[in-house]
């Protein structure tokens, strides 16, 4: 594999990763434009866990998931009082808290950044992605996963059916905190290095695009928002400022050809049938 | 192999945009030159260009690119401190040379045999301006310090350089007071320096954010002197400052008037500048480090009999690194230059600005290169 | 003394956000729409104002204009940009099924244009920032040793008229009606006989002309535009909005205030990177404590079973 | 004729819903759209009212051709549809949602027929300044049709309006629909409560999966055993 | 009443000022078809709301199989038993009929059933038993759909279905012959008298009063949230209280008392 080409597999990855994080929250109804916190929830923790307690490459980035696990937890409480655009714009403050206290402190390099010791190749990242897509793939199919969208599309309805919405949102939250911490913990020992300029509002925003342009009725839409998100940019190289430009308009075109994303349940069911007219009513 | 392919790792947008983009036109002069005489080893000189977007880790990407997939033998870049901390150690990784063209916090090469840069350390730099005020007895009873947080060098000079060489030249100052990247409204900092009343105001930032430091110390009535290492010692700052800029003090690692040489390098780089579609007013020490490199690099591939065989590319590429270790070189930033460990030992100039022009207060020879030192 | 001084700074600070704020809850309140194009719509100003008054017209159609109608062209693209926006976000946006991220679809195209707006000035201008220069030499009131920027309360009281008037229009007018009706049920606001594609256009009219306003207020104060100038203005207007509740035009006077407030004595006391913390914080604990912000109304609900 | 639909086509990407129906309505007649759920009533009176685009056929309005003309236009026209499941604002006071029906109105009639209607139906009355999200289920519909009645149309077309009204009010506002009738207003009725359909309307028309299946005088559908028993039940099978 | 299901003990609730319920107290008896009927407005769908736990009442007490349901949240309440469906449709827009249909299951399954891939899994018990409750309501054709588009009475019906999916002992329908044409109305009579034949409750607001003289067995009357009747469906026909306010006096031979 080339160098640019394993770079561009590991960056997607990474996103990937990262947009199953917020996906999994977004699922069950909650847009979380905080991504940025989390993830550089999960980049530090890597860091000072490897850097401050010497834990190996494995532990500090299971424990920077747990990590990120944790504070999903414990933030869903305060978060879930809020709704709607106020929900998404307190996950925004979230983050900007996050990384606010960062920039701050001393002990986590403050506006310069943290330099990693160690490093990851390609291949763990392309491990650690599979498995969260597997996983995300399971949960979506479980009658849990009907209740996170079911969640999403009507909560007081959902309750009635016995959904303990506030259990499903809380859980959400956690994974999507940890999945996401698991990015940025990759994220870290990828790239050697974490500041904490990276994890700005843009980079939530961004990844927010990659769930919602790809859809979030199936577990397909990070997927394939996150690698037309990763992708593009790159095919579009050559254009520099260009390929933003490029990216906004696809932007738009995206939503008005597709406003619920590029896969919805419907395409997933015709694509379905058409693979198996078995499965038609799946 | 009909060329010899050196990488450029270039910030073409972001912050560094602005100072960084340039050095293309600078880098394009050097190779234009050696290549119209005849190329190296008797093969044209070619530049293989990534974007870093000022972001430290795709100056990584890029230079793993670089070294994967274009296989030069050395590359010059990436620009800034923030980016060649973090790309240094792929340079370590893939064992060819990364010579950085403006990265000038201290220690950044410090344990590495493939860090390279071509810039003047900032501490050093400070210092010799420190001396010049001293020397001139300009007022410097006392002084506060405004950093720009978020951009690593001037957040390590701002916070470690300024205050330890105040110091050491017995002028108290304040506590540093940060501003970020992107404020614009310095009021509420700038109101508790003015306040103090300092002699000096020592800043450490971008021409941007200098610019906006003094416009907002003029409007809140300061009347001293800004001073500052390299930071923003941009030619464009006289366009940016305006007519604010009067008095102001500060260091370059390049002055056009030190040698003929100089003087045309800048003149072509002027225009080579405004046919890429960006205005200069001259160039920065960046972009005369970068038009240096070039011809470094030429000499030393030429001095180790470089191929550009693909075959060879391993041990061409740590030919380099040794041809490096003990040259000596001349061009637009001086004569004899070396590298005392990864470092170049540079000159510096004091320059103020008088009546709209950069003005020569006080010049700095380049310190002489210990082998012990490494 | 500092500390008058540095209240009548953050006070001067908040009136920038104010403008901005209030353009943001415009939007939500009226079409329930969050309209992340609106701090690029304040940087189009600045920067198109910047650029005629630098360049001229684009292709040769004039030497650089003076500030004043350098300024006025930067509105009027301000304007014509917001309309752009909705003719290709909001127009497309058609509630179809009542979901809790609905809100989300022009969201996202919003977002598509906020890289469009700002990536095309990047590639004609740059990333640097810019001076702008008007011809009075000190824009500053200097009284009893204090430094009160004009510009600044110019801009706070015409953005304060503005939302007087905006705010008695919205709640009483047939138009205000209309455009509440539309926001919730396009479709059925149709059938009502209302003209959907000719009264939206006027929220995003009135959004692109305080935008602008403020983003050529932001250049004549700080003699600097910069294509970021948007994103600094829009985050802390946004938590000025939020602050005061959705919706809530009074809310975003005294949101964005706040924010300035807090803004300037943050940094006061706990330096320059302070202010991402207290801002936001303090944005997360008034939501903690009221979840619809201090001013906020109730959110559209999706009615009884 | 008042309104005249010629061949009117509408498709749903794969679904076509409607299939080349034609149907009219005389100046100052009732008459009713029958058939099952899914037959494509609502679709069909959506394409009368601009709310969807045709994909075939011709409507006609007052002599004029209105198949391109935007859904607010044909209210301008005299044209409105009271749609399906109520859609009140939710986010408006009751008052404001019936002045939303006035839209295109203006002048001091306007809130004087505002007042009939809350004389005709005094729930609304009781929560006039409410929002209209805590009304019953049968109290938006009284406001849903209250609503397109100050619109003052032409020809009003009403999908199911007596869903979830009480029988009572059923009642009235099939007076209520007598009454318009006999002042001049037109009126297209699709409803599931056939029995009284047919007995306001003089002529009916009958869709079967998206198609006409017969059409005829209300007396004539009504006494057809093959309508009854598909759409109409009868009267012992409720019992 | 010998050993009813549901038990409405002095139930009342007001909205700021306005009073919605008052006083209201009946028993609904295992195994009965029982309907509520009343004018618009009168507090039927808030009355449903307090049995389902929407909301709190703010006086009286609601029993289910004897127990006080006060405090127990409302998602409890459909494994306890109890199941409603809605008059103004709430389906998950962006779940599929048989999706919309298996959520009804969700409360009868332990958080180990809740993490069975049944989607993976086609033949899983679970969608099968989806399948063939819509199966004997005809609506076999629809599975695979998104909701949002279907037709309003069939949209309707499987609300009906997801209620009974969740398989309570009382099932509580809002007006669920709205939008059925006669025909159709007929046909969920007798889907519903089987249900109630398997020894399911029904408590079923409706006015179209064929359907509900046909279907029910005792009727509740209520206006301005109290109760105005109480009694055999025959009984109601002659209450002269119902006739004024529900019911009217004109066509009472006709249509609506058929
Ligand atoms: N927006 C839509 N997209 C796709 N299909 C649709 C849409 N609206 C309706 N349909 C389909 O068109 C057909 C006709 O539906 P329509 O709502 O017109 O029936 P209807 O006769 O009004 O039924 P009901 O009596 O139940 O209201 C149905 O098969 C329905 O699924
Ligand atoms: N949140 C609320 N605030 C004020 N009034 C309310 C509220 N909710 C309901 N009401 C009023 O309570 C009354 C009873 O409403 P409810 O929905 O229970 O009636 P219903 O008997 O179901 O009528 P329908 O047959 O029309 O569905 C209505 O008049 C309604 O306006
Ligand atoms: C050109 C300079 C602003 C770059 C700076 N010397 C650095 O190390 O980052
Ligand atoms: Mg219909
Ligand atoms: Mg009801």
């Amino acid at each position: 594999m080339s160098g640019y080409l394993s770079g561009v597999i590991a960056i997607l990855g990474i996103n990937v990763i990262f947009a199953y994080g917020i996906f999994v929250t977004a699922a069950a109804g909650q847009l979380n434009l905080g991504g940025a916190g989390f993830q550089a929830i999960g980049a530090y923790g890597a860091a000072i866990l490897s850097l401050e307690f010497g834990l190996g490459i494995w532990a500090a980035i299971a424990a920077a998931t747990v990590i990120g696990g944790l504070i999903g937890f414990l933030i869903a409480f305060p978060i879930l009082r809020t709704r709607g655009v106020y929900m998404v714009l307190a996950t925004f403050a979230f983050a900007q808290v996050v990384v606010g206290i960062v920039l701050n402190s001393n002990y986590l390099g403050g506006s310069m950044g943290l330099i990693m010791s160690d490093y990851i190749e390609t291949g763990a990242i392309i491990w650690a992605t599979l498995g969260v897509i597997l996983f995300v793939f399971y949960l979506m199919s479980t009658p849990m996963g009907l209740a996170m969208r079911a969640v999403h599309d009507d909560e007081p309805v959902a309750d009635l059916m016995g959904v303990n919405n506030r259990a499903v949102q809380v859980a959400a939250f956690a994974l999507g905190g940890a999945i996401t911490g698991l990015s940025g913990a990759l994220y870290a020992y990828y790239f050697g290095f974490v500041e904490v300029q990276y994890f700005n509002a843009l980079l939530s925003i961004f990844v927010l695009l990659y769930v919602l342009i790809g859809g979030t009725q199936t577990a397909w839409g990070p997927l394939v928002g996150a690698g037309f998100f990763t992708l593009i940019p790159e095919a579009l190289r050559m254009g520099e400022d260009w390929r933003f430009l490029i990216f906004g308009v696809l932007i738009v075109a995206m939503m008005i050809l597709r406003p619920e994303g590029i896969v919805t349940r419907d395409a997933v069911d015709r694509i379905r049938a058409r693979l198996s007219p078995r499965a038609r009513d799946a | 192999q009909e060329t010899l392919k050196l990488g450029h790792i270039v910030p073409r947008s972001g912050p560094l945009k602005g100072p960084g983009e340039p050095s293309i036109a600078a880098i394009d002069i050097a190779v234009e030159e050696i290549n119209a005489a005849g190329g190296v080893n008797g093969k044209p000189l070619e530049i293989v260009r990534f974007d870093s977007a000022s972001d430290p880790k795709q100056a990584a990407l890029g230079a793993r690119t670089l070294a994967k997939d274009e296989g030069v033998l050395a590359i010059i870049g990436p620009f800034s401190t923030g980016e060649a901390a973090v790309a240094f150690n792929v340079a370590e990784r893939e064992k060819l040379v990364m010579m950085s063209n403006a990265s000038s916090a201290p220690g950044l090469t410090d344990g590495k045999e493939w860090a390279w840069r071509i810039t003047e350390d900032e501490g050093k730099q400070f210092t010799r301006l420190l001396e010049t005020l001293e020397k001139m007895d300009i007022p410097r009873a006392s002084a506060e310090i405004v950093y720009v947080s978020d951009e690593r060098i001037a957040n390590v000079v701002g916070t470690q350089l300024y205050p330890a060489l105040l110091e050491a030249y017995g002028i108290p100052h304040g506590e540093p007071v940060a501003i970020t990247y992107k404020s614009f409204d310095l009021a509420p900092q700038i109101a508790p320096v003015v306040q103090t009343d300092p002699d000096l105001v020592a800043v450490a930032g971008l021409p941007e954010n200098a610019a906006k430091t003094i416009r907002e110390l003029k409007r809140q009535g300061f009347d001293g002197r800004m001073i500052g290492s390299q930071v923003f010692s941009d030619p464009n700052i006289l366009e940016l400052f305006g007519d604010l800029a009067e008095g102001t003090t500060f260091m370059a690692g390049f002055h056009k008037d030190s040698s003929p040489e100089a003087a045309e390098f800048d003149a072509r780089f002027i225009e080579a500048t405004a046919e890429m579609g960006i205005r200069k007013l001259g160039a920065h020490h960046s972009d005369a480090q970068s038009y240096d490199a070039v011809h470094l690099f030429a000499k030393v591939m030429e001095e180790q009999g470089i191929t550009g065989d693909p075959a060879k590319l391993e041990e061409e590429r740590l030919a380099i690194r040794e041809g490096l270790k003990d040259v000596t070189f001349s061009g637009v930033l001086g004569e004899n230059l070396c590298f005392a460990g990864g470092d170049a030992e540079l000159p510096g100039y004091v320059i103020t600005i008088e009546n709209g022009e950069w003005k020569l207060m006080d010049s700095h020879p380049a310190d002489p290169c210990d082998d012990t030192a490494s | 003394m500092l500390i008058v001084q540095q209240v009548l700074n953050g006070l001067m600070l908040g009136g920038i956000y104010v403008a901005v704020a209030v353009a943001f809850t415009l939007t939500i309140g009226i079409l329930n729409f969050l309209n992340f194009t609106i701090p690029t719509l304040f940087m189009l100003a600045g920067m198109i104002g910047w650029s005629v008054s630098f360049y001229g017209l684009p292709f040769g159609m004039s030497e650089p204009l003076g500030w004043i109608p350098s300024l006025a062209i930067g509105i009027l693209c301000a304007i014509v940009a917001s309309l752009i926006v909705e003719r290709f976000t909001y127009r497309y946006f058609k509630a179809k099924h009542g979901d809790a991220t609905e809100h989300a679809i022009p969201l996202v195209s919003s977002l598509g244009f906020l890289l469009i707006f700002e990536y095309m000035i990047l590639i004609a201008h740059g990333s640097d920032p810019r001076g702008f220069h008007t011809p009075f030499g000190d824009l500053n009131w200097r009284v009893a040793g204090l430094v009160i920027s004009i510009p600044q309360v110019v801009g706070l009281i015409v953005s304060l008229a503005i939302v007087a008037g905006l705010s008695v229009l919205l709640a009483r007018s047939k138009l205000g009606r209309a455009l509440r009706a539309t926001a919730e049920k396009p479709d059925t606001a149709v059938l009502m006989g209302v003209e959907v594609n000719r009264i939206v256009p006027i929220v995003f009219i009135m959004t692109g002309l305080l935008c602008g306003l403020a983003g050529a207020l932001f250049a004549v104060n700080y003699g600097e535009v910069s294509p970021f100038m948007g994103e600094q203005v829009g985050t802390k207007a946004i938590a000025g909005m939020v602050l005061g509740g959705l919706g809530s035009v009074w809310g975003a006077v005294a949101g964005g205030l706040i924010v300035g407030l807090t803004e300037t004595f943050s940094i006061y006391f706990f330096g320059a990177t302070s202010a991402q913390v207290t801002i936001w914080g303090l944005l997360l604990v008034i939501l903690l404590i009221r979840p619809k912000g201090l001013f906020g109304h109730n959110a559209i609900g999706k009615g009884k079973f | 004729m008042l309104l005249e639909v010629a061949g009117l086509d509408l498709r749903y990407g794969a679904t076509h819903a409607v299939k080349g129906v034609s149907l009219t309505v005389g100046e100052g007649e009732i008459v009713t759209v029958l058939g099952a759920n899914g037959a494509g009533k609502s679709s069909l009176l959506k394409a009368i009212a601009g709310a969807e685009k045709p994909t075939g056929g011709t409507i006609q309005f007052n002599g004029r051709d209105i198949t391109g003309r935007g859904a607010s236009q044909r209210v301008r026209d005299g044209l409105v549809l009271v749609p399906e499941g109520r859609q009140i604002f939710v986010s408006l006071s009751v008052e404001e949602n019936l002045l939303m029906g006035a839209y295109t109105r203006s002048g001091a009639e306007v809130a004087r027929d505002a007042e009939e209607i809350f004389d005709r139906f005094p729930n609304l009355e009781a929560r006039r300044h409410a929002p209209a999200s805590v009304l019953s289920g049968g109290e938006q519909q009284m406001l849903a049709v209250g609503r397109a009645l100050l619109a003052r149309p032409k020809l009003m077309m009403l999908d199911e309006p007596s869903l979830g009204l009480s029988p009572i009010v059923v009642d009235q506002l099939f007076d209520l629909i007598a009454e318009l009738n006999a002042q001049g207003l037109s009126i297209l009725l699709v409803e599931q409560n056939t029995q009284m359909a047919l007995e306001v309307a003089s002529r009916g028309y009958v869709l079967e999966l998206g198609a006409l299946r017969a059409e005829g005088t209300a007396e004539e559908l009504a006494a057809d055993a093959s309508l009854v028993e598909a759409y109409l039940g009868n009267a012992e099978d409720a019992a | 009443m010998p050993d009813p299901i549901l038990e409405l003990d002095g139930v009342g609730k007001h909205f700021g000022g306005v009073v919605v319920l008052q006083d209201v107290s009946f028993h609904v008896a295992r195994g009965a078809r029982h309907a509520l009927i009343g004018p618009n407005g009168a507090g039927k769908t808030t009355l449903f709301n307090v049995i389902s736990g929407v909301f709190p009442p703010d006086e009286g007490t609601v029993k289910l199989n004897g127990r006080d349901l006060a405090g127990v949240p409302s998602r409890r309440r459909i494994a306890m038993g109890m199941a409603r469906s809605f008059q103004n449709i709430r389906l998950m827009p962006h779940l599929s009929v048989v999706e919309n249909v298996m959520l009804g299951q969700h409360a009868r399954q332990g958080l180990l059933g809740q993490l069975k891939p049944v989607g993976l899994l086609p033949q899983a018990r679970e969608r099968r038993a989806a399948l063939d409750l819509l199966d004997a309501f005809g609506l076999d054709a629809y599975p695979g759909q998104v909701v949002a588009n279907l037709p309003y009475g069939i949209r309707k019906k499987i609300e009906v279905v997801r209620a009974l999916m969740a398989e309570p002992e009382l099932l509580l329908l809002d007006e669920p012959a709205a939008g059925l044409n006669p025909t159709e109305t007929a046909a969920l009579r007798d889907f519903l008298m089987e249900v109630s034949a398997r020894g399911v409750t029904l408590l079923v607001v409706e006015h179209d009063m064929p359907f509900v003289n046909s279907l029910c067995e005792h009727v509740t009357v209520m206006n301005f949230g109290r109760l105005i009747y109480d009694g055999t469906a025959a009984g109601v026909r002659e209450d002269e209280a119902v006739l004024e306010a529900y019911l009217g006096h004109r066509r009472k031979g006709a249509t609506n008392a058929a």
